[in-house]
């Protein structure tokens, strides 16, 4: 739990690894309950989609140490670059259906432009930084495929570096 | 020098096995040192590190570029990008 | 209700300006329950900060009909511009404690950029052009003062004239 | 022409009410005369309106510009800058 003086009150850094679905509601109240010097809370909830009808389950495999201290890692920089009150992390393994939670990123801070850039900024590193590796079964496939990793996120990463938001 | 290396995802599935406990020759000095050593290690290791440029490693659980070296590190994994999130 | 086809299902566009709470996990699973489509949720809280405990309450007062129009065709906009498959937002009226819930926006969509960008975009033109104006009381006060209209927030709804965002 | 104007927050209290019908002389025509004429009517609307520039304003619901012309108009609003959310 690293901690973070913000007008007195700590900013808790909380990442967990689970097998098990979490609670979107439960999550929040844990990050803002009994505090009243956040301004905005912004969650990113991932899910896994059924590619119009073909998937079956989604397999996720991971590094258990590693997955934690690498988005642990990546909060911390949120956390302490856009000055928030405190930010939570949660990354399910193992097989998921389709409509099921994958993800979920919450992240408190006074201003919303900050809590904003704090869920983004964690969800693309953890995109490509945490060491997690799905496997689409399909309803007509056999074994599976691994899903290929995207340009897409590599530039989402990047944007991190070349522009400081507008919030900082 | 004995190391733990650990696989997943495809490079897992295609070595055929999650883990393994290895004495590394001594000219293996780093990341990438050690890929081109594994490949020699049999046919299914060849096919998995064919394309080493796409291999990602980390030592002791951080991430490791492939001229990293690798001397005194306990565990040494080996997989493709990531795809989580 | 205004309704857009994504592989084959609407998406919902819900508005509500009430005085009382809303629940945040009621909203987003009556956006996203018993859909397969959707891989990103994003939601954004605004809540009454009590500016370092000087805070009573915060009284908001709204134009009525207005309120919910503006904010319906902002909501419109969103989902029409990012692709969603479905925004709700619900904005509070009244006298808000600190700590308490002011607004909520929910948006989601296939991919985390359009549901960033989405929610992000409704943020930002409802605090210039939804019809609310904010008063607080403070612990020490008499009447109250009415809050003054930011700078910032001007510039930030003129970001998405100029640049169009990398999910578009 | 009668049309029903609404004031909203500091406009509102420095006016003294939060709507009112009024009867419109014909020379005004747009939203910038509106503002102009309620100056005249007495001086709590000469200080609420004293600095035109800032005053938002809606005719049916709709955000529009000084310039903007009230005929037929069912409802304008007069009101300072929004700060919901």
């Amino acid at each position: 739990m690293a901690a973070r003086a913000t007008a007195g009150q700590a900013a808790p850094v909380t990442v967990r690894i689970q097998a098990g679905d979490f609670s979107l509601a439960d999550e929040i109240a844990a990050l803002t309950g009994g505090r009243t010097d956040i301004g905005a809370v912004v969650s990113f909830s991932g899910l896994c989609r059924d590619e119009g009808g073909r998937l079956a389950t989604l397999e996720l495999e991971h590094y258990p140490g590693m997955a934690e201290r690498a988005i642990r890692a990546i909060a911390e920089q949120a956390v302490e670059r856009f000055s928030l009150n405190g930010i939570t992390a949660i990354h399910r393994h193992g097989a998921i259906a389709p409509g099921g939670n994958i993800v979920l990123v919450v992240a408190a801070a006074p201003h919303r432009q900050a809590a904003f850039d704090g869920a983004a900024f964690l969800m693309d590193f953890l995109k490509t930084d945490a060491p997690f590796w799905k496997k689409e079964h399909l309803k007509d496939g056999g074994a599976g495929e691994w899903v290929s990793a995207k340009d897409a996120d590599d530039k989402a990463k990047a944007r991190w570096a070349k522009a400081r938001s507008r919030s900082e | 020098m004995s190391v733990r290396i650990v696989y997943f995802a495809w490079v897992r599935e295609r070595i055929g096995k999650g883990s393994e406990e290895l004495e590394l020759p001594a000219g293996v000095k780093t990341v990438g040192d050690l890929i081109a050593h594994l490949g020699t290690l049999g046919e299914e290791y060849a096919e998995a590190l064919s394309v080493p440029g796409v291999i990602r490693a980390a030592i002791d659980e951080e991430h490791a570029g492939h001229d990293e070296p690798i001397g005194g590190a306990r565990e040494i994994a080996l997989f493709p990008p990531m795809t989580g999130g």
